[in-house]
């Protein structure tokens, strides 16, 4: 963590901690009803997204998945902006076209969510061919689950950003299952890194639960593709605190199991000990911030919930530049 | 007869068939659900939308087959163990996700039989949820079917009710040919009377769940119900319809449309799917080349407009046909 | 004007827009040929078509780019590099082939705009050669286009000739939303008429290649020389046709069809798809449905039977709509 | 070699022969003019098709590529039957409907040759389901080219294989290109058994122009399937005398490079040469199969031209069994 400056520590907390209380809150919010469609929450996995965009900038790329709010807001998404989009605002990141499942922003670099199950990689492996292009050293990046790791698609861009040696990198996030499925059962082999190594590019493990751990990983994968080393992939174990979208009864795992993880794999909770332990931050940097977020989100929420509709006129715009 | 909602039809025709012929199996993602988990439950899922709920406790896990995400394994799987003898149902979760497995569909197994001089056949049947009305946004919203009914060499099936689902899902199954059965998502829990024990009803034979005179409305899936809502809502201004229900779009029975269309001279095709290329312009244009003569004024078509479907609940409510632009639509035709 | 095939029109308007536009790129299998070879010699191909000869030579591997046999990588990688700001012409080596990438065409590519708002754009061209009459049998031989013209998000280009072809080629490069340009493979070697240096054809300008009074003949693609065939063999029998050629299918310039609709009252639609859902019934439909008032007699469609495309010589030939099935609909819809 | 016959020897020989001698003369044939379409030879990897369908009987079944004409023969196909299909007769194997990239002979356990690169691995694994459920130890294999073992079904299909402990096996001939394109350009990892061993399951190499060493690798692979030890891979490096297709001017390959490998690496002369200085087989017995092999090919060539073409109206016959 010594590479981290006192700053970047807090900008990593802040975003970690309003990707959980995003979530947290979106979980309560369509119990009570009010939000469209059906929304997949990234709570548990924060140190991923975080660890992971904390070497990027709005020049580079992410294609992210159908569990996208966590690298939307972990790479710079407006918080109000998307929650107004999960709420089908007019005014949303979207214009409220999209939800919860197609956000998107590319000015930040953010290519979009995905509802289709490997949809994104090829996706960042095309942007990495504009980025090497234009030539500034920026860099792509693709999420996808242990799940989506089995899609024929995330394959292909695997084997095609290894020929154009591209200046991309694969994160794969293992969160144990993919729907009702566990990741032990759909992915064959020992594990889904030595499936990428396969297609001759390094890849790594760490825990995903653990944001220095991820920092590190993903800053060697980064860093490599930055200095025209090619593509890498990087896997992390992790784990979601919901389930597999809000209203899934999770009859697939274990009753204590997400109490478990919430006490022992909790991303956040570990943060805050190894910062205070290194003396790196204190206790009240972080409760501040904790505050600050909570704020937030409830403005964010009530802007939402105040905010009007899209006009039905808007059905038909927006499909081409010009038809 | 008894009155089952249209997902527990479904249901209970693949219970029956699997239980009639050994060959029947059934795979895709979660059509169990629960392997590889903590909690050591099988049928977790029974499919996402509970189609296929209870069948790996009968079945076992040789014939109820959990897949990983590779659409394309799961149809081409499904395509091959088809070729060797079985009676595949392959579950395509969504429909929408065709994108990642078309080949499978529309160059493997419809082409088999043709392409290898009619010595070769796969009996498979891909079940998929359809349509919108759940807010689930463009990328899982889609119908589809208008694609898939431009290849020859399947079957397509497009149940608008409970009994219909039932029956239809049986004869896919006995049918010798691939055949693409499209459940509406916003249908599975709709109630009906459903038939008990063996209910097969054969493609190519539409329904007529309305009867009238002053104008043929030819509606599909959803389309359906919706369509019974608008012809009720004209009886107070005297204006009756006769309402086909064609339930497989492939094979299409024009017979019914064009008979019909002699008594009542006017014609509204309805379909959630946008305009071009669609089951609505496709009737449309049956019916100007084969049974012009019929026609006593412009062919009103109904569909969504040419736009992906959107999120929020006020655009997807404008999106999707819904019964007043039917009755408009209607009024319009029976008027004009 | 000077007198260049298909093909070198195709050639000469990448050429040409890769020297005025450093963010056009090409990829796709073989575009260049020879990577990894043993001669050294890249541009060893130059796509199987020839399309893409000699590009390399002057813009190098980083434009010029050969892909493994990955379609949905190649579609999607042409979708995120359009995202992320370049121009990419994509090559789908057959139209066949998008059974393998169709979520990157159509969830992706196409509905960018739409779902995120319209703040992104995606300005990919993806080039594939489509059709029938090189007995390439049923999975090299397809149309496509209809499939894809159901698509909204999608623009749909169907050259018919090689001044079209460099025209409609340059205006797809130049468009910042998606498009799919369908090059017939029979036409790659024709001859034509093409304007030098810049050409640029504006998409739903349909053309009029023949006019006529009789009737009113709508051809696409390969389909176009054919119907100039037959209606030029009908001269003598003083039987005359307007006949419009889209050029671009999506968008669809219904305004001349309806304008040549008034004049001639009868209306032919020829397209070598299979009928169902084809852009036969769906030009037929639309027609039904918003210029029935023009028509005075049913529409003739004339389309490939609802069947794959046969290898055997003569049942391909058998298969394929000539000029003398279209000058007999011709017939047919003046006398009829 | 031991543990084959003699009979199995000449078996083996004989369909090695008949491929060739099918391939090099329709090379002339279709320069001649009379054959439609367009035909990929596959003389020059013989030894993996006769090999590998050596562990098989007609009640295993193999999904092949649209190089297929090796397999077929291999698998038992009616070379008559085939070059009848080959020239678009009524009377062909597919009634002249398919066409060269098109055979399929089900009841020989061929579920066809397959136009769609990558098309067949998945079909390969669907028909495994079908022989463990019909439980008499029945197998299948796919084959796939060095360019097809990038497409993402060919990935996909793996990876359900593993999950599913198929009786299938997944052959690799990597004949060095992919139509214009070198194999070591497009495939990106170290070779195609690495990336497949990755997936999870046995994965070797071996010499695809010398038949014993296909023969030995590929009876592991197919024995393990056979006994319940799930799916294996094996690749094979080979070489392929003629172009991509017929009238490919292949100028991506050295001037000298197929004339080296008829010199070097033509696995007929190898097994000529091994089974006569292993004394299993005398220069008369191979002379003699020479021989009928030719009068074959002279005869469905004969045949084939003699017979008539399809009736047009059978252009919409074969769509479906009843519509
Ligand atoms: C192509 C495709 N197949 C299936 C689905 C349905 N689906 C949505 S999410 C999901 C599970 C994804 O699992 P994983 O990749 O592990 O991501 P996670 O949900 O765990 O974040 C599935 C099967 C889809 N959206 N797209
Ligand atoms: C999905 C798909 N993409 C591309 C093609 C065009 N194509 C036919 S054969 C071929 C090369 C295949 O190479 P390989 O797999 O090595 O087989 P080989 O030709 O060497 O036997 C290509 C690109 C195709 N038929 N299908
Ligand atoms: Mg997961
Ligand atoms: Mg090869």
């Amino acid at each position: 963590m010594t590479e981290l400056s006192r700053d970047a520590l807090l900008h990593a907390y802040r975003r970690m901690k309003t990707i959980r209380e995003f979530e947290e809150r979106l979980n309560l919010e369509i119990q009570k009803g009010g939000i469209p469609g059906f929304t997949h929450l990234y709570a548990g996995q924060e140190a991923v997204a975080v660890g992971v965009c904390a070497h990027l900038d709005a020049g580079d790329y992410i294609a992210s998945t159908h569990r996208g709010h966590g690298h939307c807001i972990a790479k710079g998404c407006d918080v109000t902006g998307m929650m107004k989009e999960i709420y089908g605002r007019h005014d949303g990141l979207c214009k409220g076209k999209g939800g919860s499942m197609h956000i998107a922003d590319v000015d930040q670099g953010m290519l979009g969510a995905n509802a289709i199950v490997g949809g994104g990689p090829p996706l960042a492996v095309g942007a990495a061919i504009a980025t090497r292009l234009q030539g500034e050293g920026r860099v792509t990046a693709s999420f996808t689950g242990d799940g989506g790791s089995n899609q024929g698609t995330v394959f292909e861009a695997m084997n095609l950003a290894v020929v154009l040696k591209l200046p991309t990198v694969f994160v794969f996030e293992d969160n144990g299952y993919s729907e009702h499925t566990g990741a032990g059962y759909a992915v064959g082999s020992d594990d889904i890194a030595s499936r990428a190594a396969g297609f001759g590019m390094p890849a790594e493990k760490a825990d995903g639960c653990d944001f220095f751990a991820v920092y590190e990983a993903a800053g060697r994968a980064i860093r490599r593709a930055r200095e025209g080393g090619g593509p890498s992939a990087v896997e992390f174990s992790t784990t979601r605190f919901f389930g597999h979208f809000v209203g899934d009864p999770q009859n697939y795992r274990a009753k204590d199991e997400v109490a478990h993880h919430r006490e022992t794999r909790d991303c956040l909770k570990n943060f805050r000990e190894q910062v205070i332990a290194g003396n790196r931050l204190a206790g009240d940097d972080l409760d501040a911030i904790d505050e600050e977020v909570l704020q937030l989100i409830d403005q964010s929420v009530a802007e939402a919930q105040a905010s009007a509709p899209p006009d039905v006129g808007d059905v038909i715009t927006d499909v081409y530049s010009h038809y | 007869m008894s009155i089952k909602s249209y997902r527990e039809a479904l249901n209970e025709a693949l219970f029956e068939e699997m239980r009639r012929d050994p060959s029947v199996i059934v795979l895709g993602e979660d059509v169990s659900g629960g392997a590889g988990g903590t909690s050591g439950t099988r049928d977790a899922a029974g499919g996402i939308f509970g189609v296929t709920k209870g069948l790996i406790g009968e079945f076992g896990d040789e014939r109820v087959i959990d897949t990983p995400i590779s659409e394309s394994a799961i149809i081409g799987a499904g395509a091959g163990a088809a070729a060797a003898g079985l009676r595949p149902v392959a579950e395509l979760m969504f429909a929408d996700f065709v994108g990642v497995c078309l080949d499978q569909i529309y160059n493997q197994a419809a082409k088999f039989r043709y392409m290898f001089g009619g010595k070769m056949q796969c009996p498979l049947v891909i079940r998929t949820a359809m349509g919108a009305g759940m807010n689930m946004g463009a990328q899982h919203s889609q119908t589809i079917y208008p694609m898939l009914t431009a290849v020859p060499g399947l079957k397509i099936v497009v149940p608008s009710n409970a009994a219909d689902a039932k029956g239809l899902l049986k004869t896919a199954i006995r049918d010798d040919d691939p055949v693409v059965f499209f459940e509406h998502k916003a249908l599975y829990n709709k109630k009906g009377e459903v038939p008990d024990g063996d209910h097969a009803i054969p493609f190519g034979e539409a329904d007529m769940p309305r009867e009238g005179d002053d104008c043929t409305v030819v509606a599909i899936g959803r389309m359906v119900p919706f369509s019974e809502k608008a012809i009720d809502s004209l009886a107070d201004q005297g204006i009756s319809c006769d309402l086909v229900d064609p339930r497989t779009v492939s094979p299409l029975d024009t017979d019914l449309i064009f008979e019909s269309l002699e008594h009542t001279g006017r014609l509204v095709v309805v379909d959630e799917s946008p305009p071009r290329c669609s089951l609505a312009s496709d009737i449309a244009g049956i019916v100007a080349s084969e049974a012009f003569g019929s026609l006593r004024g412009p062919i009103r078509l109904v569909t969504a407009p040419h736009a992906p479907v959107p999120f929020a609940r006020e655009l997807e409510r404008a999106y999707v046909p819904g019964p007043d632009r039917i009755a408009q639509a209607i009024l319009e035709a029976v008027k004009g």
